[in-house]
């Protein structure tokens, strides 16, 4: 089992060099911060208000801060040009790629995990009976994202312009995790009977089923020529 | 390179499809903008549909056509192939812009605003994006390989994508009327119908005749610079023995 | 054993290879002169199957080189300009990350042997962060100890290395040679490199001139 | 180069063709009178009036018949309906009645219901379709002529 | 290994085509809760009440009211079994109309009355001259509610 092996070694180097360095999450961390700061300056809202569009803040903050932190999955690995080390292994690509998947889907998710009590807090969110449902909303965007966007981070990385290429790439390709998202985190809020949004759930499966096995595939192509 | 012996046999009949094309759009503007009556209902205003469906089609059309491309560049990795994919996107990009156009003109008098995040305006708008990131990741590679191999990537995923996307915003709303022609029969009366299969077929025409074109443009392209590139080497090698 | 067959590459509308043919056998060391720009890393980074040349094919063991691509890889180590080192592990964990991903695992004392015979066994510890250019190159050098391969592509490898560390890799070299591997390196240092190269060549434009290595001059290497 | 501007007039012509016949065959319906202009000017014969339901005017007297208040912009009119079903007749609907004012009554007496046509619409889509992709596909054979040329010229050319 | 990888690739292309497939052909697209029905919001349970939902149907024929003093209007929604009143607030889309298909967006109050500020008039997607319409020609009609849900 070495691609195993090399799954396990991936995650551990990144999870080992982000402990010692602390750069990616703290940033990301930080910068969520100053959105959730910015948005309640532009909006002044009541608990009824903020329900209608706190999902939608909230996903563009995790959004952001995920491309923050996909980014630097891969520029990371440009300094002593490592990157030429990775794609020269000889094992198939899509170990490195599940390796990195795993490495950024864990780091977004726990962003995901500090920022939510912050948003619950600042705009008076009352969310106690739906926490499970929210946890696997997040859990199932998260996978959707770091899957596609560990694809596009690779990609991104090796060319001019990158950190305006990866949104501009990426943004597009996840509108539909991003509408799914929006829509079932609201519902939760809300607290709406699950038959309202249970459609969103299935289509996040559908997406992170899909794009994790294209991307998988489509790494090979991006890591070698 | 099996390929480029029937791209150049399909060459050869490039008049063709100028011709027609310019025959059959002909004929439906005529038939569209005169020779048809005006809708019971939408009035005069309907003779939009015969330039914006063909337009919206053959992007989709397009579309399809980049993604086999891209299939097709990565498995066989013939440059040729990578123009075409690189034509072809370029154009769809133009057909998609200008049906959003015409499909805002025609919403202004049918549903009396020009735009509305109606689930297919947004999934083509999202298509839109996508080929302009397509075609801006292409001038940001230096190597001209990793460029037709990251275009080829980046259009197969968008591919996969596409309908994802179109299911997530219609579920997410939905105003634009339903398709008038698919499997459960044709809901356009035959007055209406002859000048929008004339465009059809014409709009359809005249994109493989311009993708012609533009392969050929960008083929023609490379192969100066090739030349040029390589008589720059000779230039440096030759000052270099003497 | 490594052939090159008509190898060009085109970046853009530069040419950087142009028809490049070389052959070099077993227990051979062939050594790439060139000026600064002239396509020696261009080269090396399409024998290193980091590359797809535009034009041409190569074999490296035998094997194609666009099509067996992995089985390449397991067989070949590169030194390139940059060290392939990450700044927040310490040498230890870099070699066993590094390592693992080329599937091997080598035991503490193979690592210790490594280190020590480049004499960093004394920072094994220390995060690579703050090593030197030249700490870093040894670093490099003892991985590629450990990994062992059969071909060896080396960019410029003597520079940032002190006397005593260009000992040990033209030492590392010899014995990778008398072991029937194959070596090409590409230098502009014509005395390091003379006591190793058995054959040598100069890039011009991407053009490759074979020369014997007795009739360079230093001159003719700017 | 001259076959290709031969050609492109060739399309120029048909299209400068295509125009003068559909303006031609609109011409009739381009007119339309505002309520105030037909209170004002009361003209004689077969007009075209625009112009709004008013809300809570209609009135509906039979499958063919009807009377409602058109509202201008600084007028309005009572309106008297009788001609085929209406379709289209409904409140806060901005419709074009045909019919003849009479002047006697201050009735505008319609017999047929258009919609309005927005000719503006319809030749601004028509345009904005065809001429970018006219002008694009222009300036592509141009640039494949030119660089044919060029290759030949520069004695690039050689079988590859 | 190409063995496989080849095993590998077909698994792929059969997950990725099985999970496409699902989202287009599947019975997904039914159970999809894009509008309800008036029969459905008649059966709401008190879950459901003050919920923004979005209800479909056809606008009964004569049951159209508009306020004389004020922009906005009253009429009944059916779907051929249940009709439910709805008040709106607004200038109703061009389209709107008796005996058309509409999508309503509001609130279901406990009142039995469905409040709703926006119409989404759904304008159909047949085509035909004005004379074959007073000729009283009929296309050929699909089933109504499927025709709003595509």
């Amino acid at each position: 089992m070495t691609s195993f092996n090399v799954i396990r070694w991936i995650v551990w180097k990144d999870f080992v060099t982000e402990l010692r360095s602390r750069e990616t999450i703290s940033s990301m961390v930080f910068f969520a911060l100053i959105v959730i700061l910015i948005f309640s300056f532009s909006f002044s809202m009541d608990q009824q208000a903020a329900r209608e569009v706190i999902a939608g803040i909230m996903w563009v903050a995790f959004a952001f801060t995920g491309i923050i932190g996909l980014g630097k999955s891969f520029s990371t690995e440009l300094q002593n040009d490592c990157l030429e080390a990775l794609q020269m292994v000889p094992e198939a690509k899509g170990a490195i790629y599940l390796g990195k998947v795993a490495a950024n889907f864990a780091f977004m998710f726990l962003v995901e995990i500090l920022l939510f009590p912050m948003f619950v807090i600042l705009f008076n969110l009352e969310v106690v009976e739906e926490i499970s449902l929210l946890l696997l909303v997040f859990f199932l965007a998260t996978v959707g994202l770091s899957a596609i966007g560990t694809l596009f981070s690779a990609l991104t990385v090796q060319i001019r312009a990158r950190e305006v290429m990866l949104p501009i790439l990426l943004l597009p390709l996840v509108v539909p995790v991003m509408i799914a998202a929006v829509e079932a985190t609201k519902g939760a809020l809300n607290g709406d009977p699950l038959a309202m949004y249970e459609q969103w759930l299935e289509l996040l499966v559908i997406y992170d089923v899909v794009f994790t096995v294209v991307s998988f595939w489509m790494f090979e192509f991006v890591m070698d020529s | 390179m099996t390929i480029h012996r029937v791209i150049r046999k399909v060459q050869r009949f490039e008049g063709w499809f100028g011709g027609g094309a310019v025959l059959c759009l002909v004929a439906g503007l005529y038939l569209g903008l005169i020779g048809s009556p005006p809708d019971y209902y939408q009035g005069e205003v309907v003779r939009i549909m015969y330039i914006h469906v063909p337009l919206a089609h053959t992007s989709l059309l397009g579309y399809t056509v980049l993604a086999v491309g891209s299939l097709w560049y990565l498995w066989k990795r013939d440059p040729i192939v990578d123009n075409m994919c690189q034509a072809v996107a370029a154009l769809s990009a133009v057909f998609t812009a200008l049906a959003l156009g015409t499909g805002m003109i025609w919403g202004k008098p049918t549903w009396d605003t020009w735009w509305t995040w109606d689930a297919r305006l947004t999934s083509f708008t999202v298509l839109l994006l996508i080929l302009i990131g397509y075609l801006m990741l292409r001038t940001f590679v230096d190597d001209p390989e990793k460029e037709a191999r990251y275009g080829a990537i980046l259009a197969i995923v968008g591919f996969v994508d596409l309908p994802i996307i179109h299911f997530s915003v219609e579920w997410w709303r939905t105003l634009h009327q339903p398709q008038s022609i698919s499997m459960r029969g044709v809901s356009i009366s035959s007055g209406l119908l002859v000048p929008l299969l004339f465009m059809s077929v014409g709009m359809s025409l005249l994109f493989s005749y311009m993708l012609m074109v533009r392969t050929q443009l960008l083929y023609l392209d490379r192969l100066l610079h090739a030349k040029k590139g390589r008589l720059l080497s000779q230039f440096h090698l030759s000052k270099f023995d003497s | 054993m490594i052939a090159c067959h008509g190898i060009g590459k085109t970046y853009g509308h530069f040419q950087v290879l142009r028809d490049v043919n070389l052959a070099i056998a077993e227990g051979e060391c062939f050594a790439l002169f060139g000026p600064n720009g002239s396509g020696k890393t261009t080269l090396l980074k399409v024998l290193a199957t980091l590359e797809r040349p535009s034009t041409g094919h190569f074999e490296i063991l035998g094997m194609h080189g666009l099509k067996d691509k992995e089985a390449i890889r397991a067989n070949l180590m590169f030194l390139a300009h940059g060290t392939h080192l990450y700044d927040e592990l310490n040498a230890r964990e870099n070699l066993a990350f590094a390592l693992a991903l080329r599937g091997h695992h080598p035991t503490d004392r193979d690592v210790k042997r490594a280190l020590d015979r480049v004499t960093i066994g004394a920072f094994a510890d220390m995060k690579v962060r703050h090593y030197s250019a030249g700490m870093k190159k040894r670093l490099a050098l003892a991985k590629t100890m450990l990994a062992n391969p059969k071909i060896l592509l080396l960019d410029e490898p003597f520079t940032a290395l002190d006397t005593a560390g260009t000992e040990i890799l033209r030492e590392y070299v010899r014995e990778r040679l008398s072991d029937n591997g194959t070596v090409l390196l590409s230098t502009h240092d014509y005395d390091k490199t003379r006591p190793i190269a058995s054959r040598a060549g100069i890039l011009r434009h991407g053009a490759l001139q074979e020369t014997a290595i007795e009739e360079l001059q230093s001159d003719d290497l700017v | 180069m001259t076959n290709l501007y031969i050609r492109w007039g060739g399309v120029c012509v048909v299209a400068i063709v295509l125009i003068v016949l559909t303006y031609n065959h609109y011409r009739d319906n381009l007119a339309n009178l505002a309520p105030r202009q037909v209170k004002q000017e009361a003209p004689a014969g077969d007009i075209r009036v625009l112009g709004m339901v008013q809300g809570g005017t209609l009135e509906t007297h039979g499958a063919g018949e009807a009377t409602f208040t058109l509202l201008g912009e600084s007028a309005s009119l009572q309106v008297q309906y009788e001609g085929p079903p209406p379709d289209n007749l409904r409140e806060l609907k901005i419709l074009i009645l045909i019919g003849r004012w009479n002047a006697a009554t201050q009735v505008f007496e319609a017999r047929d219901i258009g919609i309005v046509p927005n000719y503006g619409f319809i030749a601004g889509a028509y345009l904005l379709g065809l001429l970018p992709l006219a002008l694009l596909l222009f300036a592509m054979n141009r640039r494949v002529n030119f660089l044919y040329d060029e290759i030949k010229t520069s004695k690039l050319y050689e079988e590859e | 290994m190409p063995g496989k990888k080849k095993i590998g690739m077909v698994v792929s292309i059969l997950l990725v085509g099985g999970a496409l497939g699902y989202l287009a052909l599947g019975n997904f697209g039914e159970n999809v809760v894009y509008f309800f029905t008036p029969s459905e919001v008649k059966a709401f349970t008190t879950d459901y009440y003050q919920k923004k939902v979005r209800v479909g149907g056809m606008v009964v024929e004569g049951s159209m009211e508009t306020y004389p003093d004020r922009l906005g209007l009253t009429f009944q929604l059916t779907d051929g079994e249940a009709t439910i009143p709805v008040t709106f607030e607004g200038i109703p889309p061009d389209l709107f109309k008796e005996g058309q298909g509409a999508v309503v967006e509001g609130y279901w109050t406990g009142e039995h009355r469905f409040e709703s500020n926006l119409i989404m008039a759904k304008h159909s997607e047949d085509y035909m001259p004005i004379e074959l319409k007073r000729a009283g020609v009929e296309l050929p009609r699909k089933d109504f509610m499927k025709s709003l849900v595509e």
